[in-house]
């Protein structure tokens, strides 16, 4: 079962997390990104992020697939905020569950990985002194 | 009948717009379009990457393009 | 910066995560165990814990040094819950925080992996028609 | 003068009680303590390991006892 979302409010990790769990399962994983405050020594303002929502949905609904086809997963759930967020708050939670911590652990890695090379969200660090698209340039 | 495609991120900036029109996509390739859009906007040759999406799925150089299609161009992707 | 504690109360997976969370951390990893309904087909009724407290606190506080020498972490909390848990309860909860999200993953899968090998705690797995120390026999 | 061990999981179960006595622990190995305590419960050998702390701290088998020690028995370990 799966629980994917693009939100505008905060991220709830409790609310998250509870939804993963379930009676058969051992072990959840959880990666929580937050908002970093420096890029490479480079105090960062804020970052703004955006996506192209209902394909950024299908393109995390197929990773969440592709997690199940490779381990014994009981519930993955994937909630990816956008707008304008600052110091300390949280861009995306993934939430995985399942009988053994070892596949809990290595799908939710998987899920990361994939989502910040397919999934169209882009986001822009704010500096003091100017902005950047990240990855945009090679 | 000119397509509207949407462009996000660094594109939209390099756009100037959230929407930009081809009048003459209906029929052509994705890989033409590309091209034609990188002539239009020579900044879009400067990025890391320059994908199309067809109907909400990444489209390959040789898809063909019809009039109704959704299309978007896609920068270099950032979430997480 | 290491939170270690083991407690007889219900953990707490928010205050947990938002203690490791520091404004120079990009990626949280939150390993949560909880208790199976069954092992092994066989349904589990509760799980009883029980601790060397003092030499558990200490191998766990070394499993966290050990883990701040290998990666560039910024937090590490550990908390283990002892006493009568039921299907569902959380016996266990690791979170580590990191600039980046590899060192973040890679450190919790290695204290959970090791706490398991080293740390002085013991539970019994109770079923309807008897009880089993885990692990105790070959 | 007798050294108070103590014991925890299924050792504790297996000796009867959570403290089990030894009048000739001090100046003993840990080897030697850990022969001494299978020989008088058996049922301590048939499991997978059977570790000995001196202080909080895992001891190898020629660690020397001393009065004062705190002792445990470590059975094999099953937390997380």
């Amino acid at each position: 079962m799966t629980d994917i979302k693009i939100l505008s409010e905060p991220l709830n990790t409790e609310a998250c997390t509870r939804w993963v769990m379930t009676p058969d399962s051992g072990g959840i994983n959880v990666f929580i990104g937050t908002v970093r405050n420096a890029t490479k020594g480079k105090p960062v303002v804020r970052l703004d992020f955006e996506a192209y929502v209902p394909m950024a949905l299908k393109e995390m609904q197929k990773i969440a697939d592709e997690a199940f086809t490779r381990w014994p997963l009981n519930k993955i759930l994937i909630h990816h905020r956008v707008g304008s967020l600052s110091v300390l708050d949280i861009p995306v939670i993934i939430a995985v569950s399942a009988a053994h911590r070892a596949a809990a652990f290595e799908a939710c890695r998987y899920i990361i990985d994939t989502l910040k090379q397919t999934v169209p969200i882009w986001k822009k660090e704010v500096f003091e002194d100017g902005e950047i698209w990240v990855a945009a340039h090679p | 009948m000119a397509i509207n495609i949407l462009a996000f991120g660094i594109a939209k900036e390099i756009i100037g717009q959230s929407v930009v029109a081809v009048a003459e996509a209906d029929g052509m390739s994705v890989g033409a379009l590309q091209l034609l859009l990188q002539n239009r906007y020579p900044a879009l040759t400067r990025l890391s990457s320059l994908a199309i999406a067809v109907n909400g799925e990444y489209a390959t150089a040789g898809t063909i393009i019809h009039a109704g299609d959704e299309l978007a161009i896609i920068p270099p992707v950032s979430g997480g």
